[in-house]
């Protein structure tokens, strides 16, 4: 058996504007998977990286330790990251681990890619 | 496992056993969500003591075991009344007695990845008590009520 | 259950046990459920393993131990390589050993309540078989394929 | 803790016509409850009675029972039965045990209802 579940993740490449949509739960099977697909996606990336959850009902702390180190190699090669469309149960993970003020975090994808703001 | 001289655990309402791989997180978080709610939990509830089970378990799996897949890790949960109903949920293994004192939350005012899990667990449920098991292993017996005191008592069955 | 000359089963992937009270029923579907989909088996598939032992349980509750609330069920869910990977559960009680003769399913063309539990378990899984257990009580082992044979229809395990 | 669990179901009387709506899975923790409100119900109705089980995700053959028997005491009472919006699921519980035949089942509340078919 697999000790790990696959992650499927939809990724919408614009100028300057990476979008990626991952789906399904973010927990400690499948946050590895989803790790090493972020990290080989922001190589190439440059200005904005936006994270829509909309896809995903259910995230525990290996996926908050996923999107923290993306934060930190977003910060270290000068990219800015969004998150956006987090389900209640998905923010309420954030919150208690008191990150819901680190991150930039955006209710609409329209506000999360809108480079202007 | 010959230790047949460890006096069993007297059976939970519901007991689970399964190996040290996270693969098994969904069904285990699946079937808690659900015990909860007929157990009359609010939803909300439910799923927070979800990710506190989730991340014990994590925790098991990768310091109790260290990553190894082939520990045992069991879950012994019931409702107790205690001051009204309450769901007790108990985790075992089998891994070292690790010093009590090594498992705490850090602090959070640091961001870095990792070490949120102690706290999840410690801000979710009312009671957390970590112990060493007899014939080896660590205990993690954690209580959080049942009742939600909403004034409106019914809940809406979902599927 | 002062039994411990009985040589005790080896753990499954996942082990669950219960008392035999309906109100269990929705944790374990679910946990089932998400357990299937992670093991890769197709949603309607899963839905139906889920029927299967929903019905079994149901007859354990009802038949195995006579509607007594304090027996105690446990499940035994692994995954094997057998012409392909396959689901393998056990249900196992502490009731009476029946007589395997009468577990069986009726004449479906006659309409009325009851009756169809043992019809539904054979028409989902794709072995099932009744047998007694050292100790005393009944043991179901019933099997199924986890690939999706995407060619939709029936799931007979070809070779 | 209780061995039952509560069965929610919404009643709409019309004349000549019942509509209920069971809202939740019936398996054997929750039939029980769902009989007993079903007997209840249609001591007192006349013409025709809609079970609407859009509501309804999950139902094993306990529910099927409640159901059959509902059906006959339907026929002696000289009531119609229709069933109406079952999830495919549901569905496919009726077709195993060959008794998608026998029920009168609908896809729509509209159909179930009219009376004029
Ligand atoms: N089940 C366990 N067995 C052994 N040690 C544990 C266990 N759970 C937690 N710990 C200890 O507590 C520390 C804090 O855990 P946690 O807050 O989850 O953060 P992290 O796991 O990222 O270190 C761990 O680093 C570990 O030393
Ligand atoms: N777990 C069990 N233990 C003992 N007897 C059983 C068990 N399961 C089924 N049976 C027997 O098989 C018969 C058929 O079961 P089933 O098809 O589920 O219909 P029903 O339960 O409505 O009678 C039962 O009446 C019972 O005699």
């Amino acid at each position: 058996m697999d000790e790990q579940a696959p992650m499927t993740m939809a990724v919408d490449r614009q100028d300057n504007l990476l979008i990626v949509r991952p789906e399904g739960d973010i927990d400690l099977a499948s946050s590895p998977g989803l790790r090493a697909q972020l990290r080989e996606l922001i190589a190439s990336a440059s200005g904005r990286i936006v994270v829509d959850l909309e896809g995903v009902p259910y995230m525990d702390s290996s996926g908050v330790a996923t999107l923290v180190e993306l934060l930190q190699s977003c910060r270290r090669d000068q990219l800015e990251l969004v998150l956006c469309r987090l389900s209640e149960r998905v923010l309420s993970v954030f919150q208690i681990a008191r990150l819901d003020g680190v991150f930039t975090i955006s209710e609409s994808l329209e506000s999360a890619t809108d480079t202007n703001t | 496992m010959a230790t047949p001289e460890i006096t069993p655990e007297p059976p939970a309402d519901l007991n689970v056993a399964f190996y040290s791989r996270p693969i098994y997180l969904s069904a285990i978080r699946h079937m808690l969500d659900a015990f909860c709610e007929r157990m009359g939990m609010d939803p909300n509830q439910s799923a927070r003591v979800c990710l506190a089970v989730d991340e014990a378990i994590c925790n098991v799996i990768r310091h109790g075991y260290g990553g190894d897949p082939n520990g045992r890790i069991e879950l012994a949960i019931s409702r107790l009344e205690e001051n009204g109903p309450t769901l007790q949920i108990d985790i075992l293994d089998r891994a070292a007695c690790v010093d009590l004192d090594t498992i705490r939350s850090r602090d959070l005012e640091e961001v870095r990845p990792g070490g949120l899990g102690v706290h999840i667990i410690q801000e979710i449920m009312t009671e957390v008590e970590y112990s060493h098991r007899e014939g080896g292993g660590m205990r993690l017996r954690m209580r959080h009520p049942l009742a939600t005191d909403k004034s409106e008592g019914s809940s809406k069955p979902n599927g």
